[in-house]
């Protein structure tokens, strides 16, 4: 009993240290910008906040600035991070493969072609691009799950094998857009696409988010212990009465599904999928009931956090992409190197 | 209560293993799987647990074909001990065990302390309570052999099948799991299949015995009828001799 | 003038050396009949000095430049043979057979030179990033093509009117500037840098640049900053691929920005190219930016006209014949 | 016996299909291109040859077009293609990683790097960039190691997770580069090195390239059966003898090193080190001392082919990682279904 | 001609597991190795073939210290068969089997005919010739095992670790594998350690046991002098019981 209570509380102590991070992180975010709204001007805000939730005419340029730019922005860029910490852990876990991210199955090179798309076509406008991404985005997984199921071998594997090949056919097809585009109206507008980062941020288009990611949020958590089980390997795991082929195309599909509604808005954000559940894992263990949710909020606060330095350190904005990996290597470097005995 | 296994064919895809095997495990009772290596026990097993689908024949479980059962209820009625264990991430002994009761729990639910409380429960049963707070891939393999036959109690079921449960244990730990799975096949009536090579403790532990041989059911039966040097001459190839011991036990030896 | 195509082959001539804008000297034919253009802005420059029949090959997506086309119908009869930022097919080059190729700077121009040198073909470098660059250039292309005297007009008239501007601007106090905010190509939110032909356009136009404190290529800043540059004029480039009106009406956070409060919103010209590129024509870019800024300086000059003037003299036809059409207030017209 | 030559002679008309497909298809290489070389033109090909050999006067424009400009394209082609082939089997092996491939360690990134920052450097020239390159590329597996080794745990999955920290880590510094590299000179520059190519061919580099690597790749193919022991884990190859640490440290270094020659001077080619050695096992099965020959040469002759596609089929010229994966996926898809059974 | 091991003493991190261990294994005996679950059997296996770092005593062989000793040599002088096998790549079962053979092939060579030859005796001597072609993941676990003691012949050492070599192994060929290794070993003279669970195999082919509690050696000698029921009580914990039969044999059963 003493051990666990000394587990338990280590434990209690490891979550509360990424939620205090996460909380932190959050409340940093809120008053840093360019624009400067001062923490004495909170009352400012709350006065207009009535004026904002009824969508009555907000005057001061701080609240406009605070509720129309800032606020939907950390929203984004927190629901960006959740999911793709959520889903690395998924994808790392199911796959059973370090180098597994939702990049895998194709979602990626997916929405990237279909904005690229959206963008030589002659219609204008963000929810096209949008809309037309997530589509593809989608489209590509069924693929990889056609092909990986047309292959006589039921292995995952060959599901990885699939997600190869769909990849690579369509990162191809993309550097084929990209070499028609007209290299002054379409590539500049294809490449920084690409390149990913949360000044999308519209309230409409966070309404929508959350109404299709929230549930999946939900649903994954709550699934979080079984994936456990689904890391055993096929016959165990079905021994143990999970019926592992519905269980992992539900979860690998509605993992594609949060990763296409978030990247069809935001563009790639690269490496935070891949990283953020490897530094969780070193730091809270391998039991996805606790790794899992650990990792969305790891990932959360880690994209806002960024997120944040990229919007006010300089004038101009540093491509996210950049922050990620710059600041997200060496942290993980370093818990590689201190903590390595958890990871297998 | 049984489970009912029709003429069962079986080819792994041009290699035929289980030419038309018939058998019932009737709960209360402990049924020896014998066979020579490559006789077909382990694909018999999965067979039945539902992991292979045979090219002939039905498995019915209380009365209802597994083909028409889901996953989940098979796992209701069956637990299983495979062969051979595999590394996976580095889970705790416990985390493990607490795994067998995933039947008793919801696709949105997690183990609540009753389900911990059953895990330490089978673990104690087995005498790998003091391994709990270990990590299972750093047991040694007779110790994950315990820490998997506690799983499969853990999920209470009515019927079990242990695939060589004892082939890694040690002679005291070999005893004490089939007295464990003795006691709990009387307690809880459930019906169990094992399959084991070595004769002698089929013939102190198993009610009954079923002998498969080339893919077909060579004897099966009351263990003390169907025990006998022609039978296992003819089971293994070689020529047997059994010895009766003082205390009502046998010793088959190669002669 | 030039345009006598001779079986060049058969003519033995002696070779001049002509120093291009890497500082090489390069060993050419005395006259050159035949060109490669390998990048759009080095069409672009044969074209304003006047060269575009001695091209024989044409870089990747020339036929589809509506400028080029109406121009010179012909271009479209040659081979497109690569492009700098896909590599050019260098068999292809070779054989088109040409007297010179003017080559890109930078990316691996140094092997497409030895590549071509062991073909006995000669290249020319030219860098026209800068107005003074550009007009080096026009000045090399010229002695290179045999189309001095073209050259040197154009020469002539960069430096009149970037004169002219330069003396109604200097009446305008540093107060009385206009702040501009220039939007690039990837909508509302991206911005020229100091670095940029955009910048110094702006500032020889008589504006400030509000984002002259950023470096690189087309910048991205925040909603927030934009608000905080709070710039008096917005425009946007022709070619942006962001809806930048639909940007600024679906916005309102932007409504307090001067610019937008004063409806001082505009697309730079034109339709056939962008003025706002290092290109022969970003002259008319300024002459356009100087009028749009301070129109009581400017009263006297009708913009359109010297538009119109200036592609007959040097394109052969007049801006609205070739197609072009001035779009001042569009985006004005599409917030209200 | 019977089943032995069964399977032998199976094997040989394997082997041979795949030789036969090589030599077609360098000898249709040789005969394609913008410009026209017919085939009835060998005889003088073949009078200019002593010419082209001691480095006289060529005169006739086909002979120098085809010695001068399209020999060493094809050669660097090939070479490229047989060493991202065979490392690519190398990388899957030893990690036992269907993912992996040369990038895990990081060459990539790091080659990558190196270039940008050369094009970055006040000195001109093609010789820096490469060597540059090559210098960094080399440099990011020597990080990658010494990172694996500071970490605690001596897992191979530690080795990988390295280069995933070393990788991100670089590319951001790409990035970083790209976002302030002047964007008229450059930037494209930059962006147009990464893409990759065999345009950069020239005899002087052809010769360096081939002194380095030759060896190499004879190395590689000499220790290919002792891969099969390297596969079977760290215990059990070590109890066959084979010193696991040290095998595996040379053969991944020699790898690095050969893809870092290559790719200093091509730049990025994609796709091929991880979709040639799948379709290779596919076809051939997985034993090493077969595998890893036949990668290498059907790499040589997908890259080659790619190659004469890129230059032949328009007069502009068709970037080769389009290529690739356009065609190389198809036909990993096709193999994938046909063949799927040999594949773990 | 012996392997050496003086006062080995060995911990996984905290765990202490051997607490100094002596032992020679000598040419031309069998070595029982017999000990509980956990009680460091298979990690002392591992410390004389190199594999573990002992964090005191020496391993020698043939009078030098493994340590001083490169990988290559060891495995020239020590073949081993560990407890579990791993699935790999799709290979055959003779190219599994022919790996055994590189101790005696160069960095940059591969196996010649003379190595596969050599395969296909090994192969053919545990009665396992017919699964030659056969691919070793699709290997029954029994099968498995009779493919990695081939294996291990193959490497032609003098002195080979056996981990639990007949765990798997059906009645028959248990006596098969034990016999061909009482053969080979005089033979070729070799030494060899045999880890097993029963009693009743030691007891049958080992000349010589070894007893292992609680990371001690518990008792070593000629197995007919060690074998009582005081040791094997002691050992396992429970109390045994030896029955001698009529044909030289013993059968410890638990009481
Ligand atoms: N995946 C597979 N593919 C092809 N053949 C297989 C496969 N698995 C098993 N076999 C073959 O089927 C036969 C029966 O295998 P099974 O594992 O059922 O034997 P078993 O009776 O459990 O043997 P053991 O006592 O060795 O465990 C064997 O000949 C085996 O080689
Ligand atoms: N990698 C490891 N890390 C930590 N402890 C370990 C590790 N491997 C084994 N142990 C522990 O060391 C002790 C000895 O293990 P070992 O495998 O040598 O036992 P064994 O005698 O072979 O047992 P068995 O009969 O079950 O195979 C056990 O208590 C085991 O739990
Ligand atoms: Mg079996
Ligand atoms: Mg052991």
């Amino acid at each position: 009993m003493k051990f666990w209570r000394k587990l338990n509380s280590n434990l209690k102590n490891k979550k509360s240290t990424i939620f205090i991070f996460f909380i932190v992180t959050i409340f940093i975010s809120l008053f840093s910008g360019r624009y400067s709204v001062k923490v004495d001007e909170i009352l400012t805000l709350f006065q207009e906040l009535p004026n904002f939730l009824l969508g009555n005419e907000i005057t001061s340029n701080q609240s406009l600035v605070f509720y129309y730019i800032r606020l939907p922005r950390i929203i984004l860029a927190l629901v960006t991070g959740v999911v793709l910490g959520g889903t690395g852990v998924v994808f790392q876990g199911v796959f059973k493969n370090p180098l597994a991210s939702p990049d895998v199955l194709g979602v990626t090179a997916g929405c990237t072609v279909g904005a690229a798309i959206a963008i030589l076509l002659p219609f204008e406008g963000n929810l096209i691009i949008q809309v037309t991404a997530f589509v593809f985005g989608i489209v590509t997984v069924f693929i990889t799950y056609g092909l990986a199921k047309a292959s006589k071998n039921k292995n995952i594997v060959m599901l990885v094998l699939a997600g190869m090949v769909v990849s690579a056919f369509f990162s191809a097809m993309l550097s084929l857009i990209k070499y028609m585009a007209d290299p002054f109206e379409q590539l500049p507008a294809i490449v920084f696409w690409t390149m990913g980062g949360f000044h999308r941020a519209s309230w409409p288009r966070i309404q929508t988010l959350l109404i299709t990611v929230l549930p999946c949020i939900i649903f994954l958590k709550s699934t979080s212990w079984k994936l456990n089980i689904l890391c055993l390997g096929d016959e165990d795991a079905q021994g143990l009465g999970i019926n592992v082929k519905r269980l992992r195309l539900i979860i690998l599909s509605i993992s594609a599904f949060m990763v296409a509604s978030c990247i069809s808005i935001t563009g790639t954000v690269g490496w935070v999928a891949l990283v953020v559940p490897h530094i969780t894992r070193l730091y809270v263990g391998a039991d996805h009931s606790r790794l899992l949710p650990m990792s969305m909020l790891v990932g959360g606060g880690f994209t806002v956090l960024m997120d944040t330095i990229a919007r006010s350190l300089t004038t101009s904005e540093i491509p996210i992409s950049i922050l990620t990996a710059a600041i997200g290597a060496p942290v993980f470097a370093y818990l590689l190197i201190v903590k390595s005995t958890v990871e297998g | 209560m049984t489970i009912k296994i029709t003429d069962i064919q079986f080819n792994y895809n041009q290699r035929r293993v289980l030419k038309g095997c018939s058998l019932i495990i009737e709960r209360g009772n402990i049924y020896g799987l014998l066979g020579a290596n490559g006789a077909g026990k382990t694909t018999l097993m999965k067979i039945i647990k539902g992991l292979l689908k045979p090219q002939n024949g039905d498995v019915e479980i209380d009365g209802r074909n597994t083909l028409a059962m889901t996953i989940e209820e098979i796992s209701q009625k069956i637990a299983t001990v495979s062969q051979d264990t595999n590394q996976v991430f580095p889970f705790s002994v416990l985390d493990m065990v607490t795994m067998g009761r995933n039947p008793h729990i919801k696709l949105f639910g997690k183990p609540i302390k009753e389900d911990y409380i059953k895990a330490e429960e089978s673990l104690a049963l087995v005498g790998g309570l003091y391994l709990k707070e270990r990590i299972f891939n750093e047991l040694s393999g007779g110790e994950r052999q315990l820490v998997m036959i506690a799983r499969a109690l853990a999920q209470q079921t009515p019927y079990i099948l242990f695939d060589e449960p004892t082939a890694h244990l040690d002679f005291t730990n070999q005893h004490v799991i089939l007295k464990v799975i003795r006691d709990v096949v009387k307690k809880n009536n459930l019906g169990v299949l094992i399959c084991m090579h070595d004769p002698n403790l089929v013939y102190q532990y198993c009610s009954h015995s079923v002998m498969i041989h080339e893919g077909q059911v060579l004897s099966k039966g009351l263990t003390k009828e169907v025990f006998n040097e022609g039978n296992l001459s003819y089971l293994y190839g070689t020529s047997t001799k059994i010895s009766r011991i003082d205390n009502g036990l046998i010793y088959v030896s190669a002669k | 003038l030039g345009s006598q195509q001779n079986p060049s082959d058969t003519i033995t001539e002696t070779n001049r050396t002509v120093i291009d804008q890497k500082g090489r000297e390069v060993e050419i034919p005395k006259e050159i009949n035949s060109v490669v253009s390998t990048y759009g802005p080095a069409t672009n420059l044969i074209f304003a000095v006047g060269a575009q029949h001695k091209l024989v090959a044409v870089p990747d997506k020339t036929h589809s430049n509506k400028f080029f086309t109406s121009v010179y119908p012909e271009v479209l009869k040659l081979d497109e043979i690569g492009s700098r930022g896909e590599g050019l097919n260098i068999e292809a080059v070779i054989a088109s057979n040409p007297d010179v190729v003017i080559l890109f700077p930078g990316n691996d121009n140094e092997t497409i030179i030895e590549q071509l040198a062991t073909q006995k073909i000669p290249a020319v470098v030219i860098n026209p990033e800068s107005i003074e660059e550009i007009l080096e250039c026009i000045e090399l292309l010229g002695d290179v093509l045999g189309r001095e005297a073209q050259a040197k007009e154009l020469i002539a008239y960069y430096i009149e009117s970037l004169e002219l501007v330069e003396s109604r601007v200097s009446n305008i106090s540093l107060d009385q500037r206009k702040k501009v905010y220039l939007a690039g190509s990837n909508g509302l939110l991206s911005t020229t840098s100091s670095d940029m032909y955009q910048h110094h356009l702006i500032e020889q136009a008589g504006g400030i640049n509000v984002a002259s404190s950023l470096n690189g290529g087309w910048n991205q800043v925040s909603a927030e900053q934009l608000i905080k540059f709070n710039p008096d004029f917005i425009t946007s480039v022709q070619y942006s691929k962001g809806n930048v009106a639909q940007e600024i009406s679906d916005n309102k956070q932007f409504s307090n920005i001067e610019a937008i409060k004063n409806k001082q919103v505009y697309i730079f010209p034109s339709n056939l190219g962008g003025w706002d590129m290092p290109e022969p024509r970003s002259i008319l870019g300024i002459l356009w930016l100087s009028n749009m800024l301070y129109p009581e300086e400017f009263a006297d000059m009708d913009i359109l006209k010297e538009i119109e003037e200036f592609h007959l003299n040097f394109y052969g036809k007049n801006f609205t014949e070739l197609g072009g059409i001035l779009n001042d207030n569009e985006i004005l017209e599409k917030i209200k």
